[in-house]
């Protein structure tokens, strides 16, 4: 074949041969503070986030869930990004994700390995895949700062 | 696959020309919405440039010219259905206004407290959320006829289930999901005997087999343009003679009046009754090119294109490693949509993954979310099959899917471009 | 006339170049519908041949680009009519249509046994019908608001009218029959503050005049594309924020789902639970470059235009012997639907004669019964201006209108051809 | 102007300057065998059509009525070519009329003056006008045969 090397493949093979196959924190915590579920109904995608959270510092952090690539690896990423952070960071981490995501802006040094989601920007339909576990941590963050 | 000269065909459908991604586009979401001919194209131009008015109330050269055209389309949808009488073709926006149209316009005077209408966990939600509204308001009750694991329809279950308090089975003719074609005239005779009506939801159907509602023997024939050639915007509810006649109005407005005073109007003849407003008179027209078009190919012609590239897809879908398809596999009983799942690939991943190589394919619940939980699938991918598909197209998405299942199974993936 | 450059519009509209009759068309039914420019007939061309494909569920490039363009239009459309929020904007089939969705889903859960619902001797079938139809299922009851005889609605008498009882007050912003503009806000007012809710039939002034719903007052907002260079199949309905959230839905079916289980299911966030099935996207698309269209001109150009060649109408046909018009002189209180009897000569007539010298205009009731007995005639003639019709159109008119006289009143006819 | 004369104005004349100035037969008869109404609901028209028949003859006929030049002037027309006709006469020429106006067929000589009217068949929105009278009249016949 002589036509253009599909570019959604780099993308997949990034995310998926690492976070897909080894999932970070997946599981649940056994005495989390915050237990969070979201499900996006219109793919079906599910998460369940525990967040232990201890003076404004995430200490333990665990998701579990099914659906799609990309739900998926976003809830690793995030547990990854995000344990032993402060609220106060992972707010920022929050809304820097959402900008990347939602208004394409390039992400920042703060989002570290979260930048190779960057191509679901260019998948508008597969955004809400990516930003469930996100949004999900919203909830978290605002009945953590309600507490 | 000799049955349509497919080379030919796809040479009148403009946007197969067009690349996507970089990769010639292979369109394979047919039952979602078909792609349309530059006929039907040509007729809507010509609509808007040389005949567009307002019709029915017109005396004027361009009012009588649109009212003569619209009308003759009714003529057109009667034939391709086999109908006796062009009266009896009521024109909507879509397949769920044509069946929501019956829930409200038959179904409130005919369905009361404790009545009993029978659907199947088949049936897409457009023949499903209007009988709960429908329910609802009435205090009546759905019964689902349950399917079988070959994807099949188990008439045993619905046979069960139609009895005296049955006031209407409603039923899918030709699955968006699993292909089934349902055998729509044993049900109705079912039906029938219990003195219940019956409605066939042909969106699927209509576009892709022969029909004659006689020998269906429904008394409601539900569908879409936009999934047979036509624009989108245009839907066709047909009912059995006379029975229109004995149905309320559906919309209040102009058109479907005959006269108005204050405190009450009387109504216009069918099937203008029930076509209040203006209504979307340039895709009706075009929607009669449409049908001419599938007339000109013959529908019988058409399904044998179909049951040959099906079979072909089934067998090839078949031999890819962790592929299950959901569906009967003799494809006597069913029709070109085919769907399936790829083991640890969620259906969204395949299909981005295919789209990247040019390959339009469906991945979700496919409005059909009772038979998702059926078939213990969150979702599935769905390949739909239509006249201007090919070998070449099978081919096509075969190898996007051999690459998604290598993406997600080969940890030694070809090094990034 | 100099608010326009009729001449480098009418460019832009295929059908004017046509004859009719063997004479230069000359199309004066724009309240019926309008004709359409090239942009917009290029806009459904370039749909259908790059982008066709069904909205929302689909993740493959194309469904992806259709429903991109199509969401854009609800932004266009919440511009035009000065709305906040794209979401608050719901794409019916046509002004009829959005009505009935208000007198379903908002007229079966508010209205009940007694309650008053407040309309207008000068309304159009489609806001009196859908009324009619609640008011039977609900036991409520209609009340008219007269119109004075200069064309003008009596506000006197709509006052005396809204009560306590009243639910909604639904009224004509632009008589399609008499050209009057009504004071939209100022019946707001009166309605709020009896509790009632006011739906504005904007038909002809979404056309015609810029608009702005705060202004307005109002808590719906309905109209039609067909009717503003717009493809046919297409209407709006616009309700104030968080009105529609309230609202059960109208028609069920695929796409304005959340969840579907048997028993019952939950409903998509607004607009997409008020649009059940596919809807018509190539024409919601298409309405976008109408939208543009206009925006391009200015609205406020458009009504300065159309004030312009009213007042000049108005004048011309006032001098014509026997000719009586029907609504108000004053252009700065009306549009430009100029409606007329010829003495002696029944609309009909006067219709098909000055359509032989290649004038459309209608004659009719103009779905405006109630106003047409108001007035004491059977029908009128109507002539309707739009952004391409200029004095050369006027005088073709009047020029066609003498000759029917003529043939009416002299004997001394000249001898056949 | 160059434009070729406008087709409708003949057709207009010849009806108009005869039928419509001078109807025949307009008014009700004192004491009809029959008297039926017609109404076109779309655009208004009303015909009233008073019978005398007698022994299978059509003896007087008069008709009242409101509307378009055509309705009128085709009632007009009716009357003139029926007074003092058979019923059975009555029946062709009103299959006649019918024949000419819906399927254009060519008028046969029974029709006589009837004739003017085939340039409606042109007119295809205003053939309910002219039908509008042969309707009524069908219902006259009908109920004469059934008495
Ligand atoms: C004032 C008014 N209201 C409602 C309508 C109905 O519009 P539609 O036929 O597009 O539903 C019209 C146009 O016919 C109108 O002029
Ligand atoms: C079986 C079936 N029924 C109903 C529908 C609804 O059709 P529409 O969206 O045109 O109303 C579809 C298509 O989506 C379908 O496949």
């Amino acid at each position: 074949m002589t036509a253009p090397e599909p570019q959604f493949d780099d993308f997949y093979r990034e995310l998926i041969l690492d976070h897909f196959r080894r999932p970070r924190n997946r599981g649940e915590l056994a005495d989390p503070t915050h237990r969070l579920e979201g499900v996006n109904p219109v793919c079906g995608d599910e998460i369940q986030l525990d967040l232990l959270i201890k003076a404004g510092q995430i200490d333990d952090i665990a998701f579990t869930g099914s659906g799609c690539s990309i739900s998926q690896c976003s809830a690793s990423m995030l547990t990854e990004r995000l344990k032993g952070r402060s609220v106060a960071e992972a707010a920022k981490v929050l809304s820097g994700v959402r900008a990347m995501l939602i208004e394409g802006t390039p992400p920042g040094p703060d989002l570290g390995d979260l930048e190779s989601l960057e191509g679901v920007a260019r998948l508008p339909v597969r955004v809400k895949c990516a930003l469930l576990s996100w949004n999900v941590l919203q909830d978290g963050l605002n009945s953590a700062a309600g507490a | 696959m000799a049955h349509l000269d497919v080379a030919r065909i796809q040479h009148d459908f403009p946007i197969l020309k067009q690349e996507v991604n970089g990769r010639r586009l292979v369109y394979l979401d047919n039952a979602a919405t078909t792609q349309k001919p530059r006929q039907v194209i040509d007729a809507l131009v010509q609509y808007y440039e040389t005949t567009n008015a307002n019709i029915h109330r017109g005396i004027h050269t361009l009012a009588v010219r649109a009212t003569d055209q619209y009308e003759a389309v009714r003529g057109k949808v009667a034939a391709h259905i086999g109908a006796a009488n062009s009266a009896d073709v009521v024109f909507t926006r879509n397949t769920t206004e044509s069946i929501n149209l019956v829930a409200r316009a038959w179904g409130d005077a005919n369905v009361g407290e404790g009545d009993e209408i029978v659907l199947s966990l088949m049936e897409h939600h457009s023949n499903i959320v209007p009988w709960q509204l429908l329910a609802r308001r009435k205090g009546a009750v759905l019964r689902y006829a349950d399917v079988r694991d070959d994807g099949t329809l188990d008439l045993d279950s619905l046979r069960a289930l139609v009895g005296r308090r049955t006031r209407l089975v409603s039923v899918v003719h030709m699955s968006n999901v699993l292909g089934t074609i349902n055998p729509v005239a044993e049900i109705a005779a079912m039906a029938h005997a219990q003195g219940a009506l019956v409605l066939v939801d042909g969106a699927q159907s209509a576009p892709h087999v022969p029909l004659d509602v006689d020998t269906l023997g429904c008394d409601f024939f539900a569908f879409s343009a936009h999934k047979m050639l036509g624009p989108t915007g245009v839907g066709v509810l047909w009912a059995k003679p006379g029975l229109l006649e004995t149905m309320d109005p559906f919309l209040g407005g102009g058109e479907m009046i005959s006269v108005v005073k204050p405190e009450g109007s009387t109504w216009a003849q069918v099937p203008h009754k029930f076509e209040a407003g203006t209504p979307n008179i340039a895709d009706v027209i075009a929607f009669g090119a449409a049908l001419d078009y599938l007339r000109h190919l013959g529908m019988e012609a058409v399904r044998e294109h179909e049951k040959a590239i099906t079979a072909a897809a089934i067998e090839a879908l078949t031999r890819l490693p962790g592929v299950t398809i959901h569906g009967p596999r003799n494809v006597g009983i069913r029709g070109g949509a085919v769907s399936f799942s790829v083991d640890g690939i969620h259906p969204h991943d395949v299909s981005t993954i295919v789209d990247s190589y040019g390959v339009a394919i469906r991945a979700g619940h496919h409005c059909a979310q009772l038979l998702m939980r059926r078939l213990g699938v969150p979702a599935t991918n769905r390949a739909s099959f239509y006249i201007y598909n090919d070998e070449r197209d099978l081919q096509t998405l075969i190898e996007a899917l051999r690459q998604a299942i290598k993406v997600f199974t080969h940890d030694s993936a070809r090094t990034a471009v």
